[in-house]
């Protein structure tokens, strides 16, 4: 099938452009996305088409912003909220975690909350330690609440159309880095490609060691593979897509024929990603376990404003592939 | 806005007298450790708060508030056997009882439910708002919020939502004097609390004695025409709490001045019996109706009583599961697995 | 030393009290700490004995409460700041994680901010969904910031006037099922009794199996040990005391000797503590590891009210021995 | 308080020009990729704002703001070489490089800083006020705070806080008609925001054109000395951007009913201009004296990128981990190596 390269923030405006499209009920808030049109220009064009009915700024009221898709959603809308970068959703945090993820749970099923809140993570570009963060794995510690973090277009494509779909209340995490990353996408395709919650996908098959990622991290598991198959180390990777619901059969299925596993995150190292991953396979693939589950994430400290040391924490591909050379 | 008819202060005063025996009979029922817990904000003293300001509303109108939820359920018309079952945390209480009584709810009624988050609720209650907006419904959201919430970042950002989307809330502020054990005056720089409404652009209908639900009525009636029409106001009730806070509230049995307090409201400004007061004076001796009313309200309870107690509770993991997902099940159960060092 | 039984909260208050004594510019500013005497009677007697200068109710307003301690320790003060429970410090995730962490690191330490966060912490008293974590591992996962959780009374006390004495943001959390469980402390000893930050302790000695827990934890794991002593299995008990930063050196030390772990925690599972002490001793302790370490944690679900199915989401003793015996 | 004297507006003057003049020279820098990052937002149209007010302080008062800080900074007598360092991320700057053009402070003048989180300063003003109530001491903490971060829970919990316990702040919205792109009529529900201050009965001082360095300075007096002896005060500063909001900021090529805005602020309301025209009719020509602040501001600007771009930048691990704690380099080391995959 002919396709052509897209930017994932065109995949992704495409997305919640057709299902605004498809279902009346699917509406837009959060600062700066009518006038300004996004201010990663996801919503671009959104006010002109849809209207301020439906593409709605806010003021800088995160709380309410997490707040109010609730009680959007509870009363029959399907409201797809913008946090303009994720480090704000710490705002939020109450609202996401003790609401949108609960309510259903302590009224028994009375209720639901179909709402998407999408959010722009990730550093590297000198934003400074307060908004710096790529915090999914908080986020995803909490039952009620689906998190999905595409890796590309065609995934961010088909995640975004089943979360809004969906009737849980869906955490959808956007990397900064990968909006203007070209990805292929069929010239022309089913509208209702969606792709199921909680599935993951092996983004590039290999016999030695599995790389377990999500979101950006998968680009740099992908550069690091690259790199290590000059080495003849074939790198199988994983990319889980979504850190709730875990797809961890797809790593176990992996890790069964590589008996190696490197876990590759944007976020910070503790508490995070990589923990629960590294703990849940040493739990269930003992027996299969060849060397130690290595970890690679972000620097254990606030992050700094300054280039080089700013990328001296950054994950890399070399950081990978390091890691890797650490147990093969 | 219509005077209220005898009728619907007959109907009123059937609410109130369920709402104080219920809630009496809950506290009598906790203090047996037949309810447990640790939370149980009862709305003794709250009765014509809740009963006048739902008066003037249509069934289609919306209803949203925190933990100190039972009156507004009782007064929606859930059903008492359901509440009280869900005191005691049954499985045919009315959230099943997974949510006990900070989280009652009644989707049917448009009973968006009890909060246990102090001003988590406020932003809710906006969406639900902007839903009728969205949808070109006039139906309005009525909100209950406490005093020593509206010091909280919640409140600001949803009343200001309101103010700049134009929706259909009425903002109730329950003000009972006390967030807990501070008085408005130690939490609040406005305690004229109703004045909050300035800082919005908000309409504002003031303070209204919420002892007396003749006179909560007929601001709430305003209030609601003005929301349906043009967009969020704001009232500030003043009332009072006879239990304290919850059932871990000691102050009243420490300090002299609340317990005086408290006495002087019970004695002076007792709602059901300004009720009772308003009823004969305007339509003479209704005794035998109220006591007809007063006898159902004990039965009723008593009958919950029975039903509660002999109602089954949750058991075992479908039940702990139940309802965390809409469908997919699977998922959590696969996610739940995960380290609850049970297989 | 002759040692007397001592309530956990009679020993945190008795540590605050002192450090009040001891330094003027130590105070205590919360919801209902003073004329409420503290919702958890930890702050009983305070108003009288330091009056509202130093004893500060705050209005229901997490946002500042988080926020107003670092102000107040950037300009000289030493806040001991209250979150009632420690899940309304959801609600000053952004004070604590992105303004009390980073504010040193970010103006390159111009500035400390010396100050304490208390929180009540932990559930299973049907106090429902919203008001039922034990988040640490949340707040820990975040450089800048110190976390402790003690596990009995006199840690608490050492452990609590060390963080009150740190220059460094200390989050405490303090489990409500401990305060009124009583535990030996001697009668007299001296007042600067202080605990090392990051210091863990082996709460009891075994060979066949180690139990990594904090908190409340600590006490699942000591009753488990009493009756995996039964059928002859030795549980060593190690108490990380803090979260961040973490003395994993004596979970080696422990797990070289037993080549077995389960951790006992009472959050819930993904993203959380046992994640990452299994992540790192798989990592660290691989050629030693004889088993997979186990989890044993809060139920995957948002906490129910209802008693019986509360009690089957909790962690206890016996859900720590029957992990154990899947190993040993 | 005393009208400004003529050394006083010559130095007001001295310190716009100098801020002009380090804004667009970041400006044109960040055009030319010598200074990097996605967020630079200039003080270039704000000067009067700060200038003014900060005139009314003393040495030991306090000062806080947001992410728009640079002007603030220089105000403060802080060097522009250490502020210009800073912008690019060196080790001789402000903030090690570490802060970048968000984050700049200086404790020897009592300058805590900006900060980048909307709104997230605010408590942090309080307190630090608190601790001059605590102490006795009759400082006073200047806070800017932008129009936007009003709507924000930061905002209303912060003021509600000073009011409570009298807390010595200067509250100084600078309204500059903008949030990012969202005018202040879509974003507030009450418009005329020094209003505010009604919900937490704190004194305002009502709205000054902040374009006009001798209005702002004699309302700000007042402020502060009203904050000195009383309590917490609000301003409202309408003022304007020149720059957008930041680098970000793309709406003033594609609106022509915004540049066209700008255009009229920058011919009729320049606050430059505004000063030398108070200054000449006061005190006649002053030209040559004004022409040597120019140019001395050219100067120091110039000296100032010379220095930074000389300057090296912060590189290795131990400049990376440095100042994450105090002391105990030893605790982040170890956890600093997990999971970073470097040894
Ligand atoms: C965010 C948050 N902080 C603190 C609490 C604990 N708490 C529960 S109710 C309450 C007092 C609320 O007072 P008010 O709003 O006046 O309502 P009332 O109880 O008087 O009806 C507090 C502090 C909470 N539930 N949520
Ligand atoms: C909590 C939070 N939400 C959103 C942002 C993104 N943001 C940065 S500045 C800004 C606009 C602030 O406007 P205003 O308060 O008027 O200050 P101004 O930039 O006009 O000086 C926004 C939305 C942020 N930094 N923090
Ligand atoms: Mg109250
Ligand atoms: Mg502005």
């Amino acid at each position: 099938m002919p396709a052509r390269n897209v930017a994932m923030r065109e995949a992704i405006r495409r997305a919640l452009r057709e299902e605004m499209q498809r279902d009346e009920s699917v509406f837009v808030m959060g600062e700066e996305v009518a006038w300004w049109q996004g201010t990663h220009r996801v919503t671009r064009g959104f006010l002109e088409e849809f209207g301020e009915r439906r593409v709605r700024d806010t003021p800088i009221s995160e709380m309410a912003i997490g707040g109010m898709a609730v009680g959007a959603a509870l009363a029959g809308l399907r409201p797809v909220a913008e946090f303009m970068t994720i480090n704000f959703a710490f705002l939020a945090l109450d609202a996401i975690a003790n609401h949108a993820a609960k309510v259903r749970y302590f009224f028994d099923g009375m209720m639901t909350a179909p709402l998407v809140y999408r959010a722009a993570s990730g550093w590297g570009n000198q934003a400074t330690a307060s908004h710096s963060h790529a915090p999914e794995p908080i986020f995803a510690h909490f039952p009620g609440l689906f998190v999905g973090c595409p890796s590309n277009s065609l995934d961010a494509y088909g995640m975004l159309k089943t979360a809004i779909r969906d009737d849980n209340p869906v955490l959808f995490s956007e990397s900064i880095a990968l909006y203007p990353k070209p990805s292929p996408m069929p010239d022309e395709f089913d509208e209702d490609y969606l792709l199921p919650i909680g599935k993951g996908d092996i983004k590039r098959e290999g016999k030695d060691v599995t790389l377990v990622a999500y979101s950006r991290g998968v680009d740099w598991a992908l550069q690091a593979a690259r790199l290590l198959e000059r080495d003849g180390v074939e790198a199988e990777v994983v990319d889980l897509r979504w850190l709730r619901p875990l797809d961890m059969d797809l790593v176990y299925k992996s890790f069964k024929k590589t008996n190696r596993c490197v876990i590759v995150e944007e976020s910070l190292p503790l508490y995070s990603f990589g923990s629960e991953i590294a703990a849940l396979v040493q739990e269930n693939m003992f027996d299969y376990m060849d060397a130690p589950i290595k970890r690679v994430a972000a620097a254990d400290v606030p992050l700094p404003y300054s280039k080089e040391i700013e990328l001296l924490a950054l994950p890399d591909a070399q950081k990978v592939v390091n890691a890797v050379k650490e147990i093969v | 806005m219509r005077s209220p008819t005898k009728a619907m202060l007959l109907d009123w005063y059937r609410q109130m007298v369920l709402i104080r025996e219920f809630e009496e009979t809950c506290h009598r029922l906790y203090e047996e450790k037949r309810i447990t817990g640790v939370y149980l904000h009862l709305y003794s003293g709250h009765e014509a708060s809740g009963v006048g300001s739902m008066a003037a509303l249509r069934e289609s109108d919306h209803v949203i508030t925190a933990y100190r939820d039972h009156g507004i359920a009782l007064i929606l018309g859930m059903d008492p056997k359901a509440l009280m079952a869900e005191m005691m945390g049954k499985k045919t209480g009315s959230s099943g009882g997974k949510g006990g009584s900070m989280h009652l709810a009644s989707k049917e009624h448009n009973f968006w439910g009890g909060y246990a988050i102090v001003g988590g609720h406020l932003p809710l209650a906006a969406g639900i708002a902007l839903e009728a907006r969205y949808n070109g419904k006039d139906d309005v959201t009525m909100t209950y919020v406490g005093d020593g919430a509206t010091n909280n970042g919640y409140f600001h950002e949803s009343l200001n939502m309101s103010a700049i989307w134009d929706l259909p809330v009425v903002w109730i502020i329950e003000n009972n004097g006390y967030g807990m054990g501070t008085e408005v005056e130690r939490a609040s720089g406005q305690t004229e609390l109703h004045r909050k409404a300035e800082a919005y652009g908000i309409k504002s209908l003031g303070r209204v004695d919420a002892q007396n639900a003749v006179e909560v009525y007929t601001v709430a009636s305003k209030a609601v025409e003005y929301a349906r029409q043009q967009g969020p106001v704001l009232i500030e009730h003043v009332t009072y709490r006879y239990r304290g806070h919850g059932v871990s509230d000691k102050q009243y049995d420490a300090r002299d001045d609340m317990s005086a307090e408290l006495k002087e409201w019970m004695e002076l400004r007792e709602p059901i019996k300004i009720l009772r007061d308003c009823i004969e004076s305007e339509h003479g001796d209704m005794s035998p109706v109220l006591a007809e009313h007063e006898a159902t309200a004990r039965r009723l309870v008593a009958e919950a009583v029975e039903f509660a107690e002999a109602s089954p509770l949750p058991s075992g993991y479908d039940d702990l599961l139940r309802n965390t997902y809409v469908g997919s099940e699977s998922v959590y159960k696969s996610d739940f697995s995960v380290g609850a060092g049970i297989d």
